[in-house]
């Protein structure tokens, strides 16, 4: 299914408002106002979005520690979103989760999660959730190529083929877990081969081409919703920063496989295309949106920076949630 | 009353809740005949052995709006599940800064006695007391089985249901009707004036035992089970403790960093009960060994009413 | 490859050892003289047979909860194995492990395990090794189909699959796991699929035909051998008895099921194929092979209960290994 | 004597005793990047995301004659490796009747101060105290973080090296030559009279800094540093209490069956040192609570120098 202009454009207002907020984040976490750890999704845009564009408001995600573009394709509140970075009582979690634990339950945001393969049992259960209440939901787990190897990728697809639970397992396959190569981990490159083990549908797409995912998630999604079970989506893609953005992260990759995926860019890609497309985008149209993003990203800075800090003994609450006896 | 075992509370437990609130399910690997011919196998849940994922899927489940209850069977199984635990059952609910409720009701059976050598012969429930955002119980009686589970079971946060193997078979009183018995409270289980027994599950049984051969020595034992460990009902302990003027603390546990050890703690640290206390306070608990198989050895490394006995007799010699 | 007549004869010696071993441990653990649980091997005995008559003496091996079998086919002492399940001093645990927990590192036999899935990274542990010693030895991983849905078997395939790890991964593919039919939790029949996701060898066989079993065991341990790396054999067979021996142990499975795999049985099918080579085996012969094996027996069961049990303060010994400072 | 970090002093004892030994070998999902240019991807040994796994590999491999180190980085990732720790590694000599011997080191760095949150700040070494058949130790300075290792790495048990986050960065003088810290040996880091602080890592240094505060209001103060938690040298912490008359536990992890309280009942449960007690014993813990992220709530859940100093006032001030 080809996406329409309209989706289009809205797609790239997304993509960009990721790449927009990342670079914000990063600056901002250099500069000591974000703590603790920023790992920016920069590079990877067009897998959040091409997945989030083909569901409905209330389908699941859950996310990993890669989580801020997740967050913006299924759309979170960007002045909420930079608060919970900025520590501040206004933020999705008060202050109490930071980068790694942005959730926000009401767009069904599940949640990142600082565990590798933590993630994947979690969204698993809310695709049980969506089969038993019946509306037709779905449920997506993202996960990164590092996380395909742990224990519970395997027992969660065995799982959900067996059940047909309602599900989209992507797998974000940027390369690389932190500073190790896929390549020195997996027996074997393509991460969608495991699918045949249970029996599931395993699709490999080209993960910087908006199109391509939202077919693939599209397809995917009617098959959950038909009942028919889940499908594994490989997106092969590329972070273009370092694991994370510490000044002291290591960077083992090579320069020019960086430079060399860069020029794969998903976003110059989408704007081509649209432009190919008669009279669907001027580069005026472009820069103005570009502008509008930039604007929304500063506003949502200064929305945390107006929020105050919580009070420290507010680090006494909800360690349980009120009681039904 | 009707008398039912300790191990019929607990699936009574369940199915009452499930009887009452169809948000409740549960996932295992070996489903209960009675419960899967009353509720089908939607809810009652039979799962491939993935305790990992089917735990982190419970997390899943009750972010969605159910009540998901995870049976291990034996605790030894859930060392597999730590992750979805200890990382995400009792951290998310703060974590997400309380925008979400995590009802979920985790069952473990613990302890030894069966001769199943260490693996399978485990009680460490001190391990998740240490957790914040998750309640412990372990109850001691099939009264206190059903209205502990149902509590656990209607709460809006993760609670770890210890349950004793040793205790599987006991029968007891329990009414028919609804009643819970709440979180967070001991419960004098007898009274008496010379020393405090707090005694953990089977060693609550084996305390009152002790406690009967003490009377004929002319020593009046109290015996006090916490019934929920975490978070532990200090102040009946303390008030307990601060009327006898002495502590013993039974577990069949072994005792580092053990039940016992915050017992003790949260006696001996404040400071009205530490004045009143007569004598220093005591443990009684398993050997510092994984559980042999043999007979011989298994039952050398646990404690029970004969060694309960002879530490309160040397509490009441020390002075 | 064909194993020779007297190679026959000794599996076949084998295969009627475990048989009349577990008939014995059943009868004396419904007896009492045996505590805690018993899981008994009888209809698997070609797997295990089948497996270890492929392996050299330092080749190790690493069993499950359903682990006498595998013990004998290794070379396990029966008086030590029997007095280990009567508890005595003289056991292989010195009475501290009982029926799931034997073990010989002598010769090679790296324990049974009471966690399902949880023998499978220990010998992908020993396989590691074997590769770092370089002396050519392999390692087995037994386990059942239950085992096979476990993160544990995915993680460690992966890993054995990427560093050509010198392995065999052996599901011994009973049908059913405890009282939970395989069908209801795999989802797709066949184990020896999963291995496509880690481009390794996945073969299946039948577990009831020794000359099958050892065929595959030998080309697998060649290959690893040969630092081609790890094989996933997968053995379609059935367990005779029900999950445990416990008087209280359900038996879901269909009366026919049970009485058509016993007509499968590796015992006859290897006494027939023996009788049909010429002068390989005769009745006779047959019939003074069980009853010098029923002997051998006895005089285990004899020697346990001669042997005493520990003294009650051995339950302290052992917790710690003599320090090196 | 050279100066250096409680995080390279970690990296040179694993590197000297891989010189030394060579079935010495680590498994990390993430490789020290002078280890492996010294070692080489064969010794220093780079894994899948697969703890659970490679933990369990250690447990293989040890068996077959190889002393594997266990690098988690947080021990957030080792409870995906719970079922090789719990019911394989510290089980397995003694379930196998001491057939073999099994000497793995696990390392894991605990505790907060890193604006990570709930699943990345955790100090949960208490869970592993109560484990018998495993070491913990834990050490607070540069020196002990060498010569603990190094015992550590030589033990032939499974050891859990838990290491401080706070702490990486702290530097202090480490002798070039090969030295070991013997596991189960109390330190006595600074002498006093007035009281007796029981500190664990991190905290030792903070008791430190309170002892100088109370020093200048005439308080004079011993800190203990068990370096060791399981076995725990209660004779030397029982001898600094029978000493001081008083005793406060100081500690990063919260409160709730923790190393303080065993602490608290190695002291109180003995009846000499409880004799000598002029007033109860405290612990000044972290609040019972999951980390939070921001600066501000994160501070104020842990406890620190100034929380020391007003604990041992307020010992000091009941009587
Ligand atoms: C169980 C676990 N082990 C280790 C880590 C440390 N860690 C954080 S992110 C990461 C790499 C993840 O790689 P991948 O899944 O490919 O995701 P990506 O970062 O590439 O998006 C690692 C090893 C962790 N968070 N959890
Ligand atoms: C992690 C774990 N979960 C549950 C159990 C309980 N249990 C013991 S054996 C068994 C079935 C194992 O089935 P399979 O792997 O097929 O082996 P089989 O018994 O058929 O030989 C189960 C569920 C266990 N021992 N370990
Ligand atoms: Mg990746
Ligand atoms: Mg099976």
């Amino acid at each position: 299914m080809h996406p329409s202009p309209e989706m289009q454009r809205e797609m790239l207002r997304q993509m960009n408002t990721i790449r927009r907020f990342e670079e914000r984040a990063t600056q901002d976490y250099l500069a000591g106002d974000i703590f603790g750890v920023v790992h920016s999704y920069i590079g990877e845009e067009a897998v959040a979005v091409g997945v989030c564009s083909a569901l409905e408001d209330g389908d699941q995600i859950v996310s990993t520690h890669r989580g801020h573009g997740h967050c913006i394709a299924k759309g979170a509140d960007l002045d909420r979103m930079m608060a919970e970075l900025y520590g501040r009582e206004t933020g999705y979690c008060k202050g109490k989760g930071g980068s790694m634990h942005i959730a926000d339950f009401d767009i069904g945001m599940l949640g990142a999660n600082g565990i590798v393969g933590g993630g994947i049992p979690i969204a698993t259960g809310a695709g049980l959730a969506a089969q038993m209440d019946g509306k037709g939901r779905v449920a997506v787990s993202f996960f990164g190529d590092g996380a395909s190897n742990a224990g519970s990728f395997h027992e969660s697809l065995n799982i959900a083929a067996t059940w047909k639970l309602p599900m989209l397992y992507v797998c974000e396959n940027n390369r690389y877990a932190a500073n190790t190569a896929a390549a020195a981990t997996h027996a074997q490159e393509d991460v969608a081969t495991r699918a045949l083990g249970y029996d599931m549908p395993g699709v490999i797409v080209d993960g910087n081409d908006i199109s391509a995912v939202y077919d693939a998630a599209t397809t995917a999604v009617a098959r959950a919703r038909a009942g028919e079970g889940p499908t594994l989506i490989e997106c092969k893609t590329y972070r273009w920063g370092r694991h994370t953005e510490r000044p002291s992260q290591a960077e083992p990759r090579p320069a020019n496989e960086v430079e060399e995926w860069k020029t794969r860019d998903p976003i110059p890609r989408l704007v081509e295309a649209l432009k190919e497309q008669q009279g669907q985008l001027t580069d005026e149209e472009w820069e103005e949106m570009d502008r509008e993003i930039l604007a929304r990203i500063s506003s949502a800075v200064a929305y945390a920076k107006a929020s105050a800090f919580p009070k420290p003994e507010a680090a006494l609450d909800d360690v349980f949630s009120g009681e039904v006896a | 009353m009707p008398k039912i075992t300790y191990s019929d509370a607990g699936t009574a437990a369940l199915a009452e809740e499930m009887r009452r609130d169809p948000t409740v399910f549960e996932f295992c690997t070996d489903a209960t005949e009675s419960l899967l011919d009353e509720f089908g196998p939607v809810r009652i849940r039979t799962t491939p052995i993935t305790e990992n994922t089917f735990t982190g899927m419970a997390v899943g489940a009750a972010g969605s709006g159910y009540r998901p209850v995870v049976n291990w069977r034996q605790v030894t199984f859930g060392f597999v599940a730590m992750d979805p635990i200890v990382n995400q059952a009792c951290k998310i609910h703060y974590m997400f800064g309380g925008q979400q409720k995590f009802p979920i009701t985790f069952r473990a059976a613990v302890g030894g006695g069966t001769k199943l050598a260490a693996q399978h012969s485990q009680s460490p429930y001190s391990m998740f007391m240490n957790l914040a955002g998750l309640k412990v119980i372990l109850p001691s009686t099939p009264y206190d089985m059903k209205g502990l589970l149902k509590a656990a079971i209607r709460d809006d946060n993760p609670v770890m249901s210890f349950e004793s193997n040793r205790l599987m078979g006991l029968e007891g009183e329990v009414p028919d009707e609804d009643y819970v018995v709440p979180i967070g409270k001991a419960d004098i289980k007898r009274e008496g004036i010379d020393i405090t027994v707090v005694g953990i599950a089977w060693m609550v049984q084996e305390a009152l035992a002790a406690a009967e051969t003490m009377d004929k020595e002319g020593v009046s034992v109290e015996v006090v089970d916490p019934r929920t460990l975490a978070p532990m009902d200090g102040d009946t302990i303390r008030a307990s403790v601060r009327k006898t003027g002495r502590l013993l603390v039974a577990d069949e546990a072994g005792p580092t960093a053990g039940a016992s050890a915050e017992i003790i703690s949260l006696a001996t640290e404040d400071p009205e009960t530490f004045k009143a206390m007569k004598a220093p306070a005591h443990r009684v608990c398993a050997l510092d060994t994984p559980i042999p198989y043999s007979p011989v050895l298994e039952d050398h490394v646990f404690p029970n009413r004969e060694r309960i006995a002879e530490g309160i007799r040397a509490v009441l010699s020390a002075r």
